[in-house]
């Protein structure tokens, strides 16, 4: 992996030689933008950081986008940047909804900006068919991940018994993905372990709280295990059991590493976490799409898994949170794939 | 005696009208005024300045023989005037105590916790006052009308022992919804009140007047011609003093009235509406004017509202030209012919937000329009034509509703139903605050109705109006016919006679 | 004469309100007046100008659809469901999907009486199941076929200037043409000033409340139509986060909440001042923790300056 | 001295076109949000036995008491005619500030309980400020409230920089955590809200003029009721309210942050009307929220217990709404429905 890095950095440095003069007045007073749903909260506020991080150490320019939740106002906005800086801008972009990855693509390469996105796009859209404009399509696998966390609640539960699962918005693509993975690796115990029920609490804390409720009159001791497709839902059905006095005794999974949810898992209230890396994201998006933009590497020459890969979801359980704690979370900007987990694959 | 409440050359003047001219007043201590005047003589300015709604814009008004301006009703009420308001001033989702008590709970607070059981115990002493035995903590909604105007007074009455100026109390047509033994109660009240404050009363019911005040005043044109003892008074000289002519057959256009009347148009077969009327029944022609009298609570204004579809009958028929129609529903009311003008033409009559000629196709609407849209010349053209036809003073069709005078906004009303051809116009009270010349345009618009053939239904907003305006007359009473006289020219029934089948 | 100035000042301050805003912005970063920009900006805003535009005849009557959020969701997953397999029949079902909600609530709020700020909600919550139910629950993608073959005309251009302001301008036009030269148009803003008195006039009211909530619906579900065709796909979360700044937009254009006085091109300058102040934020490069906070103030002092005092009693 | 007795006829006031008020009718309807709410809970309780658990009761009681302390301030704003829609603004704000003020993890602070002063008086002083905006500006409620809702989330989110805070204060969760004669606390801080509420609504002059204006605007400033002084102390009494919410919600999911209260405004408005209180003003009470409320929370309990569909959730919840009102509103009291 290491090795195809440096390869391409080489390749990357021959191809800035060639295409120096087309890029050398371009790079001068470019913008640097990341665009997501929300600053509250706390993925999206550290991955803003990490492109912030970036954005001082090239000592670029560099505005945040919020889409709100809304796709209209997100790429009214995109487009309004786009269009005062005239085109000479890198967005790193988590589209509200996957199909707006393609809009945002066509402007971008109508405008000559450059973008990465994140997590969200359409299965057929891919970088390489719209060099050099659309750089990279950066994920973590939904599915697999989902399923190793599960297996983790799973382990927890000592192999068996009914777990309930709270699901993101239904017709939300990570919510599908993560769901699926529970559901693959529920399968995978051969009925020793059953899912109760699964209810979609809409990412919302408050929403999984009342949920967890209901769960806790209709099955009550019956639930082994409660698996959350975010930790933000997951702490609330963790704190609808505290309410009760069973926080830690029923262990309770959630994904995407809040810092809650870390020390839940470090109180051993919950059984575990994926911890994807937003800081990573969010700079090495940027960095990766300024690199392109600037010509220091010629991203139509890389190859696919450099233009679709996973980033790493770390399974974060108390066996082995001490060392995720301790762990060297720092990231050399100019190494763009040391971090990637292979190509993205389509189910 | 001394005065309470002066009024020196009291001059009030509206956009294009002089509410009052020069009007110079005074009330004594422990004096009951009475203040008579048509609809439009001004008495509701007057009582408006009393109430600090409005100001005086020549004049002094001295209360307690000081200089005095009120800044509210309020103010008026914290410095002693108080009224009992025409339109209730009760707030129905309020108790009874609340109400004779609403912003002035101070004297209960202990903490700032009201303390309901002083209130309710201080809210029974009040209606001790006025002989109204009730629970202080009922909701006003719960009581009746009547029960409710007590509640005024005694709120008004709540001032006694509370302030050390005198208290005058201002009753503003307290009887029109009284039964005849809470009128006597009443009167009974004022006369124990006199020992404690002085009052004007203020009623269109002139033998009540007389009988219950010492003093009278006549109010016409916006000014007092007339002041007079109880005493000295009788109700034809007050009543002659109040139209400021000897009654004048020309004023209601006697001499248009028609004699030979058209074809058959309405037939009312035992037309119920429970707890309001029973078993009305008549004919209607063409070019015909029945008048409706009844006091308050006859059934009338009920009677009326049904006919333009606002309250559905119970039983009964209702034929047009022979076929009969339903009534539950305004629209069917104006399909089937009927033209309703009500007698709250700001609630009901006019939309305020639309322009003269839109209130006036309101009805007529599709006339105007092909295929939804609408044909403004048209539009505009009608509607000039009837603006110069009623002299409607408007700059122009197009000005909005609000910025024309009452008496203005009811010729718009009466015309949007011409405008629509209805068949029979139901007419309640519609010269109800609308100033003099209007009333005598209004009246000759009747006239030329029926004489067009239209059947006309009239309440009046006084007998002499009924009397004057109709062909035949209906007496209501407790919701039945108590008797029918007919009213041809020259051989009109008298005021007495119909007050006697009223009550 | 004074008073019809006055009236046709008191008319115009939303307009003036767009002017400082958008000349404002131009000063700090005068890029926001090249015409593609201008031009970029109105498209965007026509979604949202959509939405608004039927709700302003609710509005007018004094009632509230807060349906209309979830109606274009709906229609936009009904829309991308069924154009693979109908084609532009699917356009028709969707649009008469909008007008459908927009009956049942009519009918809740006529026949049962619930006021309209429920019963919309609820119907809302109905329609969100429906889109759902038409999605399976997932985004569904249009293809680029699909969308060349039958919603070029939302997305494409004409002569330069994007098709979205030429739909927009045009419901612009029919929706100004029924309020101001209908009898429909007429007694909307009637029912809204004076209900009762039109009740009185024998006027039919449920019909005319009937007909708005319908307008509503098809509006909304146009909204949704163009929304799936400009981000190329149905879902139930579409038009999410649109509600309140479509009905901010139609008080901010100057219409009074409490029904009676109103227009359509108030809606359309109130949403152009709505986008103008969300897009200048990014072009003057307000910093996004300050946005929410600015676009919260802007909301009220627009609102403060657009609405017209004079023919609103009692402010609630 | 006669005394005439209250006439058993009872009136029509003939000026109103719909305007019917019986005696009978306003008791029985008055009752009748309580009666969809026990034919609810029967519908629930046949399909889900557990439903009538004590363990449930408790639970729906506890999820009841954030949403119950936001419709106390609602419903008054709602009773005087008005809307309030800065909620979510002012319970994600105060609880923020709730978070910040005890042991947490961003900030050096711990004030323990005494953070909750400062929490509802900071909802008060939001109130306050959508208040006099809405009075003395002239701009109506829906879009005052509007606005500084999204100024409040705009500063909850800023403040923190998107990050939540997290209390690591034990003893100031057990406001709703812990528990006092086997109710965890938080029903009880709800049950002193309705209490103060109904001591507001019943016994005090606010709550006397708020039904005043709510009915009667015009005659109420007859009276002499401060309109303009009272509009703004209701909106102050919504935002102390809100502020509770807030650090009883921070409380509750031991954090403070800007998304905590999302969900909450239309669920709020909802069970005020669901409770028979009128949007028109005038009509309602606290008690009625009350049950409007539980109506709502018994709604959303019930069907996870019934193991109604996910899809259709929302629908059916919008089908049972309009059937709730249906039942609950006393329409007949309104003279136009908008």
């Amino acid at each position: 992996m290491g090795k195809i890095a440096n390869n391409s950095i080489m390749l990357a440095a021959a191809a800035t030689l060639s295409s120096g003069i087309y890029t050398a007045s371009f790079a001068e007073d470019m913008t640097l933008a990341i665009s997501m749903r929300s600053l509250s909260n706390p993925y999206h506020a550290t991955f803003a950081r990490g492109g912030e991080a970036f954005a001082e150490s090239v000592g670029l320019p560099f505005e945040v986008l919020v889409t709100e939740g809304n796709s209209e106002k997100g790429l009214a906005d995109i487009r309004a940047l786009i269009s005062r800086t005239n085109g000479n801008v890198c967005i790193n972009v988590d589209p509200n909804d996957s199909p707006d990855a393609a809009t945002i693509v066509d402007e971008a390469k109508e405008a000559g900006a450059y973008v990465v996105t994140q997590w969200n796009k359409p299965d057929d859209l891919h970088p390489w068919d719209h060099d050099p404009n659309y750089v990279a399509h950066m994920s973590f696998s939904g599915v697999g991940t989902s399923k190793e966390i599960t297996n983790a609640l799973i382990d927890a539960m000592g192999g068996e018994g009914g777990i309930v699962a709270i699901g993101g918005i239904l017709s939300n693509v990570p919510a599908i993905e993560r769901k699926l993975g529970m559901e693959m690796a529920v399968a995978e115990t051969g009925g020793k372990v059953e899912i109760l029920d699964f209810q979609p609490a809409d990412w919302n804390e408050t929403k999984a709280f009342e949920i967890m409720q209901a769960w806790l009159t209709r099955y009550g001791d019956d639930i082994k295990g409660v698996w959350a497709a975010n930790d933000s839902m997951g702490i609330g059905a963790l704190e609808a059991l505290r309410q009760e006095g069973k926080d830690g005794l029923v262990p309770v999974v959630g994904i995407d590493g809040t810092e809650a949810a870390l020390a839940a898992v470090e109180a051993g209230e919950m059984a575990g976490t994926v911890a994807w890396d937003p800081m990573w994201t969010g700079g090495m998006g940027l960095s990766l799409c300024h690199a392109a933009a600037s010509g220091a590497i010629d991203i139509a020459a890389e190859p696919a898994e450099h233009r679709e890969f996973y980033g790493t979801g770390i399974v974060v359980t108390s066996a082995n949170i001490a060392e995720f704690r301790s762990r060297d979370a720092s990231f050399d900007f100019n190494d763009y794939w040391a971090k990637s987990t292979g190509q993205i694959q389509y189910q | 005696m001394e005065s309470i409440l002066e009024l020196e050359s009291v001059t009030k003047e509206f956009p294009g009208v002089r509410a009052l001219d020069s009007v110079s007043m005074h009330v004594d201590r422990n004096e009951v005024v009475g203040l008579i005047g048509e609809n439009g003589a001004g008495k509701s300015t007057l009582v408006k300045i009393l109430a600090g709604i409005h100001r005086i814009d020549a004049g002094t008004m001295k209360f307690g023989g000081e200089q005095a301006s009120f800044r509210s009703p309020r103010d008026a009420f914290d410095r002693g005037l108080t009224m009992v308001f025409q339109e209730q001033s009760i707030i129905q989702t309020l108790t009874v105590a609340e109400n004779i008590f609403l912003g002035r709970e101070r004297e209960f607070l202990r903490f700032g916790i009201i303390d309901k059981r002083a209130m309710n115990a201080a809210a029974k002493v009040e209606l001790a006052k006025v002989h109204l035995d009730c629970d202080p903590a009922t909701k006003c909604a719960n009581l009746d009308f009547a029960a409710r105007q007590m509640v005024e007074i005694a709120k008004a009455l709540s001032l006694d022992g509370r302030i050390d100026s005198d208290i005058v109390i201002l009753l503003d047509e307290p009887t029109s919804v009284l039964e005849r033994r809470e009128i006597d109660l009443l009167f009974e009240i004022i006369k124990e009140l006199k020992n404690k404050a002085s009052i004007i009363f203020i009623s269109h019911r002139l033998d009540e007047v007389l009988q219950v005040s010492d003093r009278v005043y006549v109010l016409r044109d916006g000014a007092v011609v007339h002041e007079t003892a109880s005493k000295d008074a009788t109700i034809t000289g007050l009543h002659e003093h109040m139209v400021g002519r000897q009654l004048d057959h020309r004023y209601y256009r006697e001499n248009k009235q028609r004699q030979s009347l058209g074809k058959p148009v309405l037939s009312i077969r035992n037309l119920s509406i429970d707890g309001e009327f029973r078993n009305l029944s008549f004919d209607l022609s063409e070019g015909e004017i029945l008048g409706i009298a009844g006091v308050v609570g006859s059934g009338r204004e009920a009677f009326a509202r049904c006919l333009g579809g606002l309250l559905p009958p119970s039983g009964g028929e209702i034929l047009i030209d022979g076929r009969a129609v339903r009534l539950n529903h305004p629209h069917q009311a104006v399909n089937a012919g009927f033209g309703f003008v009500p007698s709250e033409r700001k609630s009901e009559g006019i939309v305020i937000g639309l322009s003269v000629s839109e209130n006036m196709t309101l009805a007529a609407g599709k006339r105007f329009s092909k295929f939804g849209f609408i044909s403004f010349e048209r539009e505009r053209a009608e509607c000039q034509r009837w603006i110069d036809r009623l002299r409607i003073r408007t700059p122009s069709t197009k000005t909005p509703m609000q910025s024309l005078s009452g008496g203005n906004q009811q010729k718009v009303v009466l015309s949007k139903w011409q405008i629509f051809g209805s068949k029979v116009a139901v007419l309640d009270h519609p010269t109800r605050g609308i100033d003099v010349g209007a009333k005598e345009d209004v009246y000759e618009l009747i006239r030329e109705m029926a004489e067009q053939g239209v059947a006309i239904i009239l309440l009046g907003d006084t007998l002499e109006e009924v009397i004057g305006l109709s062909n035949v007359i209906l007496v209501l009473k407790d919701g039945e016919v108590s008797a029918r006289f007919e009213a041809p020219v020259g051989a009109k029934p008298d005021q007495i006679d119909l007050i006697s089948k009223m009550v | 004469m004074s008073d019809k100035q006055k009236e046709l000042l008191r008319n115009l301050v939303p307009v003036f309100t767009l002017l400082i805003l958008v000349l404002g912005i131009a000063a700090y970063e005068p890029r926001f007046l090249r015409p593609a920009n201008l031009i970029t900006v109105t498209a965007d805003t026509m979604t949202l100008f959509l939405m608004a535009s039927g709700a302003t005849f609710v509005i007018m009557l004094g009632s509230i659809d807060l349906s209309i959020q979830a109606v274009a969701s709906m229609t936009s997953c009904i829309l991308a469901a069924m154009l693979p397999m109908f084609g532009g029949t699917a356009l028709l079902v969707a649009l008469a999907a909008g007008g459908l909600a927009g009956v049942l609530s009519g009918l809740v709020v006529n026949n049962f009486r619930i006021p309209s700020f429920v019963a919309t909600l609820a119907i809302g919550g109905i329609m969100t199941s429906v889109a759902f139910w038409a999605s399976n629950e997932r985004s569904i993608y249009i293809s680029d076929n699909d969308k060349s073959a039958w919603l070029d005309w939302a997305t494409g251009t004409t002569a330069g200037i994007d098709n979205e302001v030429i739909v927009g301008i045009l419901v612009l036009a029919a929706l100004t043409a029924i309020l101001s030269l209908t009898r429909f148009g007429r007694l909307v803003r009637a029912v809204g000033s004076q209900e009762q008195a039109v009740v009185a006039s024998g006027i039919n009211v449920n019909r005319i409340k009937f007909l708005a909530f319908v307008i509503s619906g098809l509006m909304a579900g146009l909204a949704g139509i163009v929304m799936a065709a400009r981000l190329g796909s149905g879902s139930p979360t579409l038009a999410s986060e649109f509600l309140l700044p479509a009905i901010a937009c139609i008080i901010v254009g100057g219409t009074a909440i409490t029904g009676g006085v109103g227009s359509i091109w108030k809606t359309f300058v109130g949403a152009l001042i709505i986008a103008v102040v969300r897009i200048g934020m990014t072009f003057v490069g307000v910093t996004v923790f300050a946005q929410q906070i600015v676009f919260g103030l802007v909301l009220v002092l627009a609102v403060a300056m657009t609405i017209d005092r004079t023919k609103v009693s009692v402010v609630k | 001295m006669r005394k005439p007795r209250i006439p058993a006829r009872l009136s029509r006031p003939t000026k109103n076109v719909l305007a019917f008020d019986t005696v009978e009718s306003i008791n029985w309807r008055a009752l009748a949000p309580i009666g969809v709410f026990f034919l609810l809970c029967v519908v629930i309780a046949i399909f889900s036995p557990n439903f009538l658990s004590v363990s449930n009761a408790i639970r729906i009681l506890n999820a009841s008491a954030i949403p119950v302390v936001l419709v106390m301030g609602a419903t008054f704003v709602i009773l005087m005619g008005s809307i309030d829609l800065s909620v979510e603004g002012i319970v994600a704000l105060c609880a923020v500030v709730t978070a910040s003020l005890v042991l947490n993890d961003t900030f050096a602070s711990d004030l323990g309980l005494w953070a909750i002063p400062f929490a509802v008086l900071a909802g008060g002083i939001i109130g306050g400020i959508n208040g006099s905006t809405h009075v003395y500006l002239k701009v109506p409620s829906f879009m005052v409230t509007l606005g500084i809702g999204f100024v409040c989330l705009g500063i909850a989110t800023a403040a923190l920089g998107g990050f939540p805070v997290r209390i690591s204060d034990r003893g100031f969760r057990a406001l709703t955590l812990g528990r006092t004669l086997g109710l965890p606390n938080g029903i009880w801080v709800a049950a002193a809200a309705v209490a103060v509420a109904m001591i507001v609504q019943e016994r005090t002059r606010l709550g006397r003029y708020v039904y005043a204006i709510g009915t009667d605007e015009t005659t109420a400033r007859q009276s002499g009721v401060p309109i303009e002084r009272t509009r703004v102390l209701v909106f102050v009494l919504a935002g102390l309210f809100s502020g509770l919410a807030g650090a009883m919600a921070a409380a509750q999911l031991g954090q403070g942050h800007a998304l905590i209260a999302s969900g909450r405004l239309f669920t709020t408005i909802t069970a005020v009307v669901v409770g028979g209180t009128a949007l028109s003003g005038g009509v309602g009470s606290v008690l009625n929220s009350v049950v409007g409320v539980l109506i709502v929370i018994v709604l959303t309990n019930g069907m996870v217990l019934m193991g109604v569909p996910p899809f259709v959730q929302q629908g059916v919840q919008g089908f049972l709404i309009i059937v709730a009102v249906t039942l609950a509103l006393d329409r007949r009291q309104l003279l136009v429905v908008k």
